[in-house]
């Protein structure tokens, strides 16, 4: 087992982090740029260092830093968190190169999988439902249109190296397919210094939903059930709740084992999410399988009662998994609420500064997963995540009611904050009703 | 039921007030008005009354701290001028273990002087002065970690 | 159902009676002395009302004030949360006889279980074994020295009216038995005005298990569990736990049984507590019931996944239980500690104030009860208790890593604190394998 | 990484500062120092310097409230005497519906008139002044529930 690790991450999660090291007896180390020196959470770790100036170009995303501050460190192992370099497979192998473990899946799983081409790859060949496309990267216009013929419109192309919506258009006809290919291409290009795009069926009002993955490095893989992420804005989350509301149990069981299939074909190794999307008749295709922790995992932990970080941890130093996929239960209904340092009538302007009043709310099944405290201030230079609220109750009528409770105790004062979207949301019935979509949050407001 | 105007339920920092009733003095002010969003402070000083402050709301001082109507006085002593790490690593005073260290106190260095050799990622990196002066004292010792930013060496 | 509440409570538990309202959909009035006016929780509920000045013998413990703000409030109910008036059965029927319901057993069952004597025959009709002892009050000193060799040495005095150890007194052999009952009877004249003692067996190092019971109006009755409450320091509970540690599952379902029988004889309904001792050879002995809802009822809400001030307020108004017996589960492991504003280098005397600096830990399976925030003034008038930490995980060690963890991480300046003594307990052998027993605290420290 | 000395994280009250220096100008005090628990406070007035007040650690101001070295002084403009309700209940302004009040506006009472009647418990609680003047202001309405110290007419 490590003695010690490296928290290669900031904020909330690195505070996650932390917790998780100090219940299984293991010394973290955290690292913190300029603007996040005197940090409350800093103090919590048994040792920090400070690697770079604000920018998390000079810092947290500096690998060579990180590899200084992990030896100055003498830890075993390095945990990424999510963001930054969290799935960066060339930081995986070095860390691995110079002895110290990567808390993440092996590099080659993770470069097979950051790769949207040949993730299809690999989820064709497990059997896993794909949305119909290309089989590969489109070569020219002729070929992006005689795949569109066969698919049919409307047609979805994206950046084989995407994320965020970046480098993704859709097509309803061979004109805007043409027009479209070129933009997406050209983003693509500057964003991710990769043109590569691929064409995909575009799915109508589609659900996010995602399997929670856990496998070891002894050939076991169970997943911990699904999430829904469906309330999104911009491709950011902003709701995730377990299990996923009006999901047949048939078709649940189907997607987690389709989940679970592709991650043993692609030989992958500590948490991960499998994400699809499923049409209104409950066919789902298979996106993208996120190669880290997620923000979201807490929803997971609280209907498994599995701690998914320290799994992490034993996964990396070779252990086995301690329970097999009966073990797994999903009791109750969780969701939870991002909230963020953003202004709602602002167009979600980041809204970064000083914290002058905060009442957080409690109670049974109440969970807020933040760094922050009064008299913090929220720099500018990074996300503008305040802190993640969890509600975990019997039923998801509970959890609602429970998450409207507390919305109504949370004060944040000082930065504007998403808090009253969240109202909004909490109280629309189409959430109620759990029929939300991907596209719900900007047809409605 | 709200909070009580009267900040019964606040702690207090009288630095500030203090500073703010130094600057005062100093440059005569009788009357001052600041306010930043829910924070509000007034001051006349005179025979009849010292000294009125009414507070609004609590706020951080974090979020009063640019208030350009009250600017930073650094009265402090000064801590001298130092070389600072660029990068974090391990620090070496010299090229090799049986070298001379670059610069020791009493040396004079100008702004491309190499300093010691940080070690990251197994590269040595050799640190210029970027300053120039006379080193009054060396901070750190050959082989320690040192982080970004930490002061290694005080120049005068 | 009820529409709106008094809430006849200050602090943490009015806070958290508030939320259970709310999540329920009923209001909430708050009722306050003037020494509470202005705190935060109190804008938490629809509406608060001052009740008079800060002594608690003239607002909260004033039935003439707390019946004037429940009509004045609208309220069609009141819960009476823990210590003050809710053991209180003249309160209780005073409620009832205006109308507004009690939300606490029926009064004439808290007036039989209220007192000692009546408890044990209830008991003993119950066939739930009760310390060997007098069948009734000791009329004079004959008596008790015929009763005390009968049961044998050494015995307990207890005043019939007692609690919080006043009137009690341990006899090794007839001289001090003779000392004794004079001493005790005239402390509990003095405390109670009642002279009334009674003898009981001594049981030496006994533990403090007791069973939380819910009983309907439909003569559904169903325990959830027991709870551990050896860790005691002169008869006031620190530390809590569920499930009992080192308790045999045949000897934990018969204490359970045991506490559902002699709930059900006592015709009592809503949530009560059934204290029992238990000897090294797991002889369990009926103490007392406890007729409202106790201090430490979060573990059970932890380990059963149910909300019992939700479920007082349910079978109150009627309502029948939404489980049965076998629905209602025991998971994992969860442990409370009480984190009091008292100086624990100076004999446990309170130390009221403000708390100038507030970090309450997180994370997965944390939860803080409380209603203090950084700014809060802990209150001389009041109960030293600053908040509960309760810490449910899956196993009880990983329980005892949580709490460590977050005892590193919680910080309470401005007041001094029994959070150097916690650390000390969950550090301990005795703790940590589960053997510490009512008189270990006095023992140790 | 600690919390900064300068009590960067901490609300303000300096109510009471204001008061402390009303008190030491009005008795011409050039020097104090009071302590209480874990909290210092220390005031030299002169002509270098107008005050100092190095705060141990914050404490909240019900914890120096009883400090006897510093007495109440009501320097606040007086907002007018009241008449508060001594108990919570529904107030009544007369005896009964076709009654006439009480009292009114230009009432003159003193300490042992009636000036209403509180109902708490069905009982009807005759509320005596307790004071003498003349009624400026009622402030509250027939029937009305008031709470405990809640004002209920103004006097002059």
């Amino acid at each position: 087992m490590f003695q010690r690790i490296l928290i290669a991450n900031r904020g909330e999660i690195a505070l996650r982090i932390i917790r998780a090291c100090r219940e299984l007896g293991i010394e973290s180390v955290a690292v913190f740029s300029e603007a996040d020196r005197g940090s409350h959470y800093l103090e919590l770790a048994d040792e920090a260092w400070c690697i770079g100036p604000a920018p998390a170009s000079e810092s947290y995303l500096l690998i060579n830093n990180l590899i200084s501050a992990a030896e100055i460190g003498n830890v075993q192992a390095v945990h990424p968190g999510y963001g930054f370099l969290s799935e960066n497979a060339h930081f995986a192998r070095i860390c691995r190169e110079c002895n110290i473990e990567f808390i993440g899946p092996p590099h080659d799983a993770m470069a097979r999988l950051g790769d949207k081409v040949s993730a299809r790859q690999i989820a064709r060949s497990a059997n896993v439902p794909c949305v119909p496309g290309s089989d590969g990267l489109i070569s020219d216009v002729q070929e992006a249109v005689r795949v569109a013929s066969e698919i049919g419109y409307p047609v979805l192309i994206k950046a084989t190296a995407g994320g965020g919506g970046k480098g993704m258009r859709v097509a309803g006809n061979e004109v805007s397919l043409r027009a479209g290919l070129q933009a997406a291409s050209a983003e693509a290009e500057k964003a991710f210094s990769n043109a590569g795009v691929y064409l995909e069926k575009f799915v109508e009002r589609p659900r996010h939903v995602e399997v929670q993955i856990l496998a070891d490095s002894h050939g076991n893989v169970v997943h911990l059930w699904e999430r829904d992420c469906s309330m999104q804005r911009k491709h950011q989350k902003l709701i995730e709740e377990s299990p996923a509301p009006n999901l047949p149990g048939h078709i649940r069981e189907k997607i987690c084992d389709a989940a679970v299939r592709l991650i043993k074909h692609a030989d992958y190794q500590n948490a991960g999410t499998v994400e699809f999307i499923v049409d209104k008749d409950h066919n789902f295709y298979f996106i993208e399988v996120n190669a880290r922790i997620q923000v979201e995992h807490p929803v997971t932990e609280m209907v498994t009662g599995v701690d998914l970080i320290q799994q992490q941890i034993l996964i990396a130093a070779g252990e086995k998994l301690p329970f097999t996929q009966a073990d797994v239960p999903c009791l109750g209904s969780a969701i939870e609420l991002r909230i963020n340092a953003e202004d709602p009538d602002n167009e979600f302007r980041g809204s970064p500064g000083g914290i002058s009043k905060l009442r957080v709310p409690g109670g049974p099944g109440i969970r807020f997963d933040s760094h922050v405290h009064e008299g913090y201030t929220i720099s500018p230079f990074y996300d503008s995540m305040i802190g993640k609220l969890i509600v975990h109750k019997p039923s998801r009528d509970e959890s609602i009611a429970g998450m409207k409770r507390c919305l109504r105790e949370f004060v944040v004062d000082g930065v504007k904050t998403t808090l009253p979207l969240a109202a909004k949301m909490f109280n629309h019935s189409a959430f109620v009703d759990g029929t939300v979509d991907t596209t719900f949050v900007e047809r409605t407001w | 039921m709200a909070k009580s105007s009267d900040g019964d339920f606040d702690g207090f920092d009288l630095d500030r007030f203090r500073k703010l009733l130094q600057l005062m003095e100093k440059y005569g002010v009788t009357e001052t008005q600041l306010t930043k969003g829910e924070e509000s402070w007034k001051v006349r000083r005179g025979p009849k009354q010292v000294a009125e402050a009414p507070v609004q709301s609590p706020a951080p001082v974090a979020a009063i701290a640019p208030t350009p109507a009250a600017p930073e006085v650094s009265s402090v002593a000064p801590v001298g001028k130092t070389i600072d790490a660029p990068t974090v690593g391990t620090f070496y005073a010299a090229a090799n273990p049986e070298d001379k260290p670059f610069v020791s106190v009493g040396s004079t260095v100008s702004a491309d002087t190499v300093v010691c050799i940080i070690e990251a990622m197994k590269v040595f990196n050799q640190i210029p002065a970027e300053t120039s002066g006379k080193v009054v004292e060396v901070l750190v010792e050959n082989g320690d970690p040192v982080e970004f930013g930490q002061p290694l060496f005080r120049i005068e």
